[in-house]
């Protein structure tokens, strides 16, 4: 079983079938944890903590747009006007949707009811995947247009020095969420086969708790980004 | 200044006293409370020594007035300096009503300083004893920082940003000028110096030197560059008339009217389409590139000094710069 | 740790909301309210996160640590942004008739254009004659 | 007591072999393993530091050329702060104490802690490689758009490196503080914790909220430089002091981080050899959370003269000033419990008071940089120069070596020679002063960093500052050899050669695999040595 997926693992203690410590323990329960409450107390702490990190993350990029978009007004508008609004709603809807299917995958597990913990994770991986298509046709079409920041960056218009930098920004905080969806997805599917080989019960579900609150966390940073680079100006669309 | 080993710089402007004061008193401070410390240290240390290792210390914890007392007092001592601190720093940072207007470019690896009514000199600067000078300054490449010891003043140059530092010399001499942020390979070599001479000697420095003033520098880009095959006196060109434009307000294409001030001279050469004067088309190319820092102010001098009354006039002393809009 | 079981019923209400909320936010933004535009658009954004901090990822239900580390965040988030901005937005108040001397102070040269508040000294008269 | 026969089974014999080590989730072999690549990066950035004095002693830039100089103080800069400064103390004392403690058998994540080791291997592997490729040139500041645009070294390499030893700090915060909130010892509450333990939350707050900010904007640097995406370039409206800001919001709090734990080792030894309880232990408890808040709201007093606007700079002139109170604080705190102790004049002490002697200068030289008026003329001088040395080299390694000497017998079951020891921290001390002292006149004479060549005026001072070098050098050299040498000749420690109170102290040196033969009850305060005896193990 993998023990960390990613560069930054998630502290959810891996549980093999062998299980350590003295028999009568659950055999998820490590040996250097008294009891099972507080591994998974250490666990979930642990993760909220790496939540934190998380935020501080993305705070140097949405720094960077806060005080351009002080800066250059026009070239944010203009810059957000280039992207596509229906594409974007859609998949903040898509994401809200991931969300709620976690949060019912979540308490599928904490009931005990395997097979729809293994269905609502299945949905909620659908829902990333779909996100990440719609993601891939923005960036491609971005790409046609050569609006990507760059020696070939193309923009008439005179904001164009600083509509780069809006752009710049878009794919850096975009391609930033996108890793993070990538890296929350492998993560589910690991989730899932675990789910899937009846790895966890009503006593210990802490892996599924764990990459629902990362799940949730990637979803709040769409729903912070949305507003803040595709909806900058859409009043001077209709003048 | 540079036999034997020097232990403190000159006070070379009128900041410096000040500076140097502020010094003093933080250091008196700073070494009194250090030497309490040590002392206290020291003597516990001997008076308490057990060479067995076995006693045991007396049951202190500690005492709630001793903690308010050595919180609350360096906060006011801190406070204190802080108070004075601020004040020498506005000072420095608020410039006198008259200032002799310097303009300087560093580029990487040299300072390049401008006299308005001519002179440009590298990595040296000739100023006059006792008048307050301000030198405004810009970078053209990467981050540098004009720092003088002897005056005490220091400001960086940011690219795409105007700085400015401001010092009235008191003492007569050779001082040296040096770059504090770091900028590249021969970060070390961008030093020079900066040479204050009587009044008298100055002004035959200044006239001697018989360099072009910048609006006759300014004058001369503007036929190079061409533009005044456009930018006819009467506006019949392809492009606006610039004669006596300056601080007026100007209609653009898009409606709404700027003033001309530099940024908006300055944009109009780098990005000519950014914003068109009503009634003329975009056909003006873009001169980035052909033109640098240097001549920019040159165009903007020019520009300044042509009156309402379509004459070019040169004026050989200084016109103080008219105000520019502040972003 | 939280194991606080919430009924579904809670997540489809938290999920309703959360699509009305997106619905407004994306309609208010095509109407033209000006310097308002973004506070509004923030606010909403910020409800729609309080939800899904509270009731999905369950802050709601779980300890007071829990709730001490996501307000942590957020405040050392509002510090990164609040002292920056307070250097950039404060550019330009320092304003001296002589000019404001000190690094990147200024966009243009010469001094600053006079605010409202002061009148503008003359500065056409020419520079003082250099004594004899 | 001086048998040389050490305890049948300890955590460095229960297993042998290359193996047992590389894959091992025991907290003091990982804080072990942290030693040895943190000794390879301090001998690496001695070595840059060797240059740059080398080349210092002569006004004309003759030793190497200007190019090679720069790349010489900008390694010595990147190996130090992020490959010595940072993981020395919570990587390396930090992992073999904190469990042993606070009575746990090990961190909350052992596997997570072994991944921080192997994250903070790689990153260092990519700085390696950056340096042998040709180093960088830009300062360990990496100040855009010369980083960016102008500079031609291996800028991305070693951007890479620092980015993902970035993450070995963040993993190892969150380790430690959630191993102190939840795997504390039964009674071990939360003021009978030891002072280090309260510093090492403290600078896990700080690891936890800094260093993402620099990992984001070393990412953002990178995409500008690699990619072209002008985040700071002027010439896209960009602005470099953005970069200034970013960079620091994070580079302040981290001098936190590396003088954070090196104070909390401070007040264990103290506490240890007056025998007698710190005085003022909450004070001192507050004062380390107080030092990791505060200093997240002061950084832009590094960017004073940068271009800030006068008002902003007063702001951060203000809260830099207060967040001196708390050091201030807990130098008071120290002196007072020496008041009345029983002073016993041992090694750890001696580096203790080297310490006090050297963090004092560096502390109080920090009000001349936080006031506004000096740091005009201050900035960029050698008067900050030699400001961070004191700091850094005064307080967090003599910190740093105060703590290894105090817990050497526990981790390797030996003792070292005391008077060798004792020589030590004199020649260091001594080094130290006369390296470090003549540049805070050469800053106020003016004299620029990083300055490949200088005025003649200047010599002096520079040559007393690298025959410093050159016995601070000897010092540290000596260090090496009488630890390595207690190894094979060092006699048996015992469980509590220093008699100490303490819980790591009750179990036998070095310890068992899971330190604890079952989990210790606590029922008393921290330092409680006055009213009981001490046994001697």
């Amino acid at each position: 079983m993998p023990d960390g997926v990613a560069a930054h693992a998630d502290p959810h203690g891996p549980a093999s079938a062998t299980g350590f410590g003295a028999a009568g323990h659950h055999p998820a329960l490590q040996h250097h944890f008294q009891t099972l409450a507080q591994q998974q107390e250490a666990a979930t702490l642990g993760m909220w903590i790496f939540l934190v990190t998380e935020v501080m993350f993305f705070g140097g990029l949405l720094m960077a747009y806060l005080l351009y978009r002080v800066w250059y007004p026009a070239a944010w508008s203009e810059g957000s006007l280039e992207l596509d609004i229906r594409l974007g709603a859609f998949n903040t809807v898509v994401l809200i949707a991931s969300s709620l299917t976690m949060a019912l995958g979540v308490r599928a597990a904490q009931t005990g009811a395997q097979k729809w913990t293994v269905r609502w994770l299945l949905i909620t991986m659908a829902l990333g995947f779909t996100f990440l298509v719609v993601k891939f046709f923005e960036y491609r079409e971005k790409y046609l247009l050569h609006h990507i920041p760059g020696p070939n960056f193309e923009f008439e218009g005179p904001h164009a020095g600083q509509v780069e930098l809006f752009l710049s920004l878009y794919f850096g905080l975009t391609g930033l969420h996108a890793l993070h969806m990538v890296v929350g997805f492998s993560l589910l599917a690991v989730i899932t086969w675990m789910a899937h080989r009846r790895r966890f019960s009503p006593e210990w579900y802490t892996p599924v708790e764990l990459s629902g609150l990362y799940w949730h966390f990637v979803d709040i940073v769409w729903i912070f980004l949305f507003p803040l680079l595709y909806l900058v100006d859409r009043a001077r669309q209709f003048g | 200044m540079l036999e034997g080993i020097p232990l403190f710089p000159e006070q070379a402007s009128s900041l410096a006293p000040e500076v140097d004061d502020l010094y003093f008193f933080v250091t008196a401070v700073t070494a009194f409370v250090a030497l309490l410390v040590v002392f206290f240290v020291i003597v516990f240390a001997v008076k308490y020594r057990d060479r067995t290792g076995e006693k045991v210390g007396a049951p202190i914890t500690g005492s709630i007035w001793l903690e308010l007392g050595w919180t609350i007092v360096p906060f006011f001592v801190s406070m204190a300096i802080f108070a004075w601190a601020t004040i020498v720093f506005f000072h420095m940072v608020r410039a006198p009503d008259q200032t002799l207007e310097i303009y300087s470019t560093g580029k990487r690896w040299m300072w390049r300083f401008q006299h308005i009514d001519g002179q440009s000199e590298i990595n040296e600067l000739h100023v006059p004893l006792g008048r307050p000078v301000k030198v405004t300054f810009t970078s053209e490449d990467v981050l540098h920082s004009l720092f003088i010891p002897a005056f005490r003043v220091k400001a960086d140059a940011i690219p795409g940003r105007y700085s400015s530092l401001w010092f009235t010399p008191t003492k007569v001499g050779e001082y040296h000028l040096f770059c504090a942020e770091y900028c590249g390979t021969r970060h070390s070599g961008m030093i020079g110096r900066v040479v204050v001479m009587e009044p008298n000697e100055y002004q035959a420095w200044l006239s001697g030197g018989g360099g072009m003033s910048m609006t006759a520098r300014g004058e001369q880009l503007f036929q190079q560059l061409g533009c005044v095959s456009c930018h006819l006196p009467d506006g019949s060109g392809r492009g606006p008339s610039l004669v006596g434009k300056y601080g007026q307000q100007e209609q653009l294409a898009s409606g709404d009217a700027v003033t001309v001030d530099d940024t908006y001279i300055r944009e109009s050469i780098l990005t000519p389409q950014m914003k068109l004067v009503a009634g003329y088309g975009p056909v003006m190319p873009t001169f980035q590139g052909q033109v640098n820092e240097q001549g920019l102010m040159s165009l903007i001098e020019y520009i300044k000094s042509l009156p309402a009354t379509g004459t070019v006039a040169t004026q050989a002393s200084a016109a103080p710069p008219a105000p520019g809009a502040a972003r | 740790m939280s194991g606080h079981i919430s009924p579904k019923k809670t997540y489809y209400v938290i999920f309703g909301s959360l699509m009305v909320l997106t619905t407004i936010t994306v309609i208010v933004a095509f109407i033209n309210l000006g310097a308002l535009n973004f506070p509004v658009a923030l606010g909403i954004a910020i409800l729609k996160a309080t939800l899904v901090i509270l009731f999905f990822m369950h802050v709601k239900y779980s300890s007071r640590l829990t709730k001490l580390i996501c307000g942590t965040a957020f405040f050392f988030l509002m510090v990164l942004f609040g002292l920056t901005l307070s250097d950039y937005l404060s550019r330009g108040w320092f304003t001296a008739p002589g000019g404001t001397a000190g690094a990147g102070t200024q966009v243009t040269i010469g001094p600053p254009a006079p605010t409202e508040g002061e009148p503008a000294e003359p500065a056409e008269e020419p520079a003082r004659a250099p004594e004899p | 007591m001086t048998t040389t026969v050490l305890p049948r089974v300890n955590y460095l014999n229960v297993r042998h072999g290359v193996a047992s080590w590389l894959l091992t989730k025991d907290h003091k072999r990982i804080g072990i393993m942290y030693l040895v690549v943190v000794t390879i990066a301090f001998f690496l950035g001695g070595i840059f530091a060797t240059g740059v004095r080398i080349e210092l002693t002569t006004p004309q830039g003759d030793f190497v050329s200007a190019d090679t100089y720069n790349r010489l103080f900008t390694m010595h800069g990147v190996a130090m702060v992020f490959f010595v400064l940072i993981p020395s103390v919570p990587a390396i004392l930090g992992n073999f104490a904190l469990p042993l403690m606070i009575g746990a058998k090990d961190v909350a994540f052992p596997k997570i802690n072994l991944l921080s080791w192997y994250i903070f291997v790689i990153g260092f592997f990519f700085t390696l490689a950056a340096m042998v490729l040709g180093g960088v040139d830009t300062g360990w500041t990496f100040y855009t758009p010369y980083s960016t645009v102008y500079s031609n070294s291996n800028v991305l390499m070693t951007g890479i490196g620092v980015f993902i030893a970035g993450f070995s700090s963040i993993l190892t915060g969150l380790n430690f503080m959630v191993t102190i909130h939840r795997m504390r010892a039964p009674g071990m509450t939360w003021f009978r914790l030891p002072l280090f333990v309260w510093a090492l939350y403290a600078t896990s707050l700080v690891q936890i909220l800094g260093t993402p900010v620099i990992a984001i904007t070393v990412g953002m640097l990178a995409l500008e430089r690699a990619l072209g995406f002008g985040i700071f370039d002027p010439r896209l409206g960009g602005d470099p002091v953005l970069f200034q800001h970013l960079f620091w919001f994070y580079s302040h709090p981290a001098v936190y981080i590396m003088i954070l734990p090196p104070m909390g080792v401070i007040s264990e030894v103290i506490a240890c050899f007056s025998r007698k309880n710190v005085f003022g232990y909450s004070f001192v408890a507050f004062s380390s959370l107080a030092i990791a808040v505060f200093g997240f709201l002061v950084w832009a007093h590094h960017l004073f003269v940068a271009g800030i606007s006068p008002y902003s700079a007063m702001v951060f002139s203000f809260l830099s000033f207060a967040v001196a109170i708390p050091s201030a604080v807990k130098t008071f705190n120290w002196t007072a419990t020496l008041y009345q102790g029983a002073i016993w004049w041992r090694a750890p002490l001696m580096w203790v008071f080297g310490f006090i002697g050297l963090f004092l200068i560096g502390g109080l030289t920090g009000l001349f940089l936080a006031s506004l008026g000096l740091d005009v003329h201050l900035h960029d001088t050698y008067f900050v120069v030699a400001h961070f040395h004191y700091i850094m080299v005064g307080g967090a390694i003599m910190g740093f070596f105060a703590g290894l000497h105090y817990w050497w017998p526990k981790m390797t079951g030996r003792m070292f020679s005391n008077a060798a020891a004792t020589l030590a921290a004199l020649l260091v001390f001594v080094g130290f002063n006369l390296t470090f002292f003549p540049q805070f006149i050469l800053g106020y004479l003016g004299m620029p960093r990083r300055y490949h060549a200088y005025s003649e005026e200047f010599q002096v001072l520079n040559v007393l500052s690298s025959a410093g070098a050159s016995i601070l050098a000897v010092g540290y050299t000596l260090i090496a050899c009488y630890l390595v040498y207690s190894l094979f000749k060092g006699e048996a420690a015992g469980a509590n050669p220093w008699r100490a109170t303490g819980l790591e102290w009750k179990t036998q040196s070095p310890p068992i695999p899971d330190n604890f033969p079952e989990t210790p009850i606590v029922n008393e305060a921290a330092y409680k040595y006055s009213e009981r005896e001490i046994e001697v193990a």
